[in-house]
């Protein structure tokens, strides 16, 4: 499955892009994020929050959307 | 007024007629005998000799608007309350204006006071909203809430 | 801004631009993180069958006044807080209009949602101000803080 | 000593006026309070508060200012 990830706040310095496509097969969120952390080590200290259909995920949820948010911790406010 | 996800983003600073248009439009609602307004103002904070000038907010807003909606259900059915209204700001804010203006309006000011803490207490966990505070040296850091 | 004896009372209702001019004066103040504004409304209340359609505000002004400051000067020694401003209607107050405005500022959000609670249970338990609520048949009663 | 007793709120339509004076010597607030509940019976159930120099009184303050403010519970805000 193609999967559309975008970043958010610091992320997207830290990646050096804003989204990117990944094609994954039936994966968890915990899976997903190992995943990032091999690719991107420099993501391992930030606490990152995985959406799906605009919802946080819980760890061992299956990804199913095509469009994932990755995020940073939130500073609104 | 509970209904339908509303769009909590504007861009830039808030204005404080924007605050006193809101004001006035709950002068026709008589049943409402106390408010409570929470308002965000970017400092100009200094960090190892630079100081901040302004916020740039960027969001992952659609989300951010679900969020608001669920987080002002749930404070409808939690509080006697007769109106809140959320607003954030998306871009830039200087320094000294205001970045965020949650209003909660009820019969008694006991709810307002417990509502509108812990709607601005949820805003600032819950939300997808990310500051990044621009210093008068053209360099950056990003905001942390605690 | 603690020294002087202010005057609290505004006559009549207390208009929106009032609240936003107050707002925008402390865009100045960039130390500033968090504004959180406290406003009474007069309610319509019904009472056996009539309705409230004003409340006529009378004080000991000059003690009102004093005990005010007193609750400010105490207020800023226990929160830290940037600034705080108090008014109050005197005289007729129509349903739908706001007579009482208070307005705490400080560099965080936690001193300012509990200077405000405080402060506005304060004036309520300790200020000599008397209201008549006045009903649309001409008869009237006296308002009760509980 | 001439005191000036000022009245508030309900208090200037339960005792039909906003003013009076009051001839007393070195008396308590307790004993200016019996003293008005005796004059004014309808006053008995009200809790009535005594301020002089612009501070609410304790009960067994003697009372020094020739102006005393009387006043019903207040209900500002």
């Amino acid at each position: 499955m193609k999967v559309k990830l975008r970043y958010y706040g610091k992320l997207v310095e830290r990646i050096g892009k804003s989204d990117e496509i990944l094609l994954v097969d039936d994966i968890t969120v915990r899976e997903l994020l190992s995943i990032l952390e091999k690719k991107y080590p420099q993501l391992k200290q930030l606490s990152i929050k995985i959406a799906q259909n605009n919802r946080i995920t819980n760890i061992d949820e299956t990804i199913t959307s095509s469009k994932i948010d990755v995020f940073p911790p939130f500073s609104g406010g | 007024m509970k209904d339908t996800v509303k769009n909590i983003f504007i861009e830039g600073g808030i204005s404080p007629e924007k605050i006193s248009n809101s004001i006035l439009s709950h002068q026709s609602k008589t049943e409402i005998g106390a408010h409570d307004i929470f308002l965000g103002q970017v400092r100009a904070d200094k960090v190892q000799g630079k100081t901040v000038r302004a916020i740039d907010f960027t969001a992952q807003t659609e989300m951010a608007n679900e969020i608001c909606h669920q987080i002002k259900e749930a404070t409808f059915k939690k509080y006697p309350i007769t109106c809140m209204h959320i607003y954030h700001s998306l871009g830039k804010v200087l320094a000294g204006e205001i970045c965020i203006f949650v209003f909660v309006s009820a019969a008694h000011r006991e709810a307002v006071f417990k509502a509108l803490q812990e709607v601005v207490d949820e805003i600032k966990a819950n939300v997808p909203i990310f500051g990044k505070e621009l210093f008068d040296d053209s360099t950056h850091q990003w905001k942390e809430n605690n």
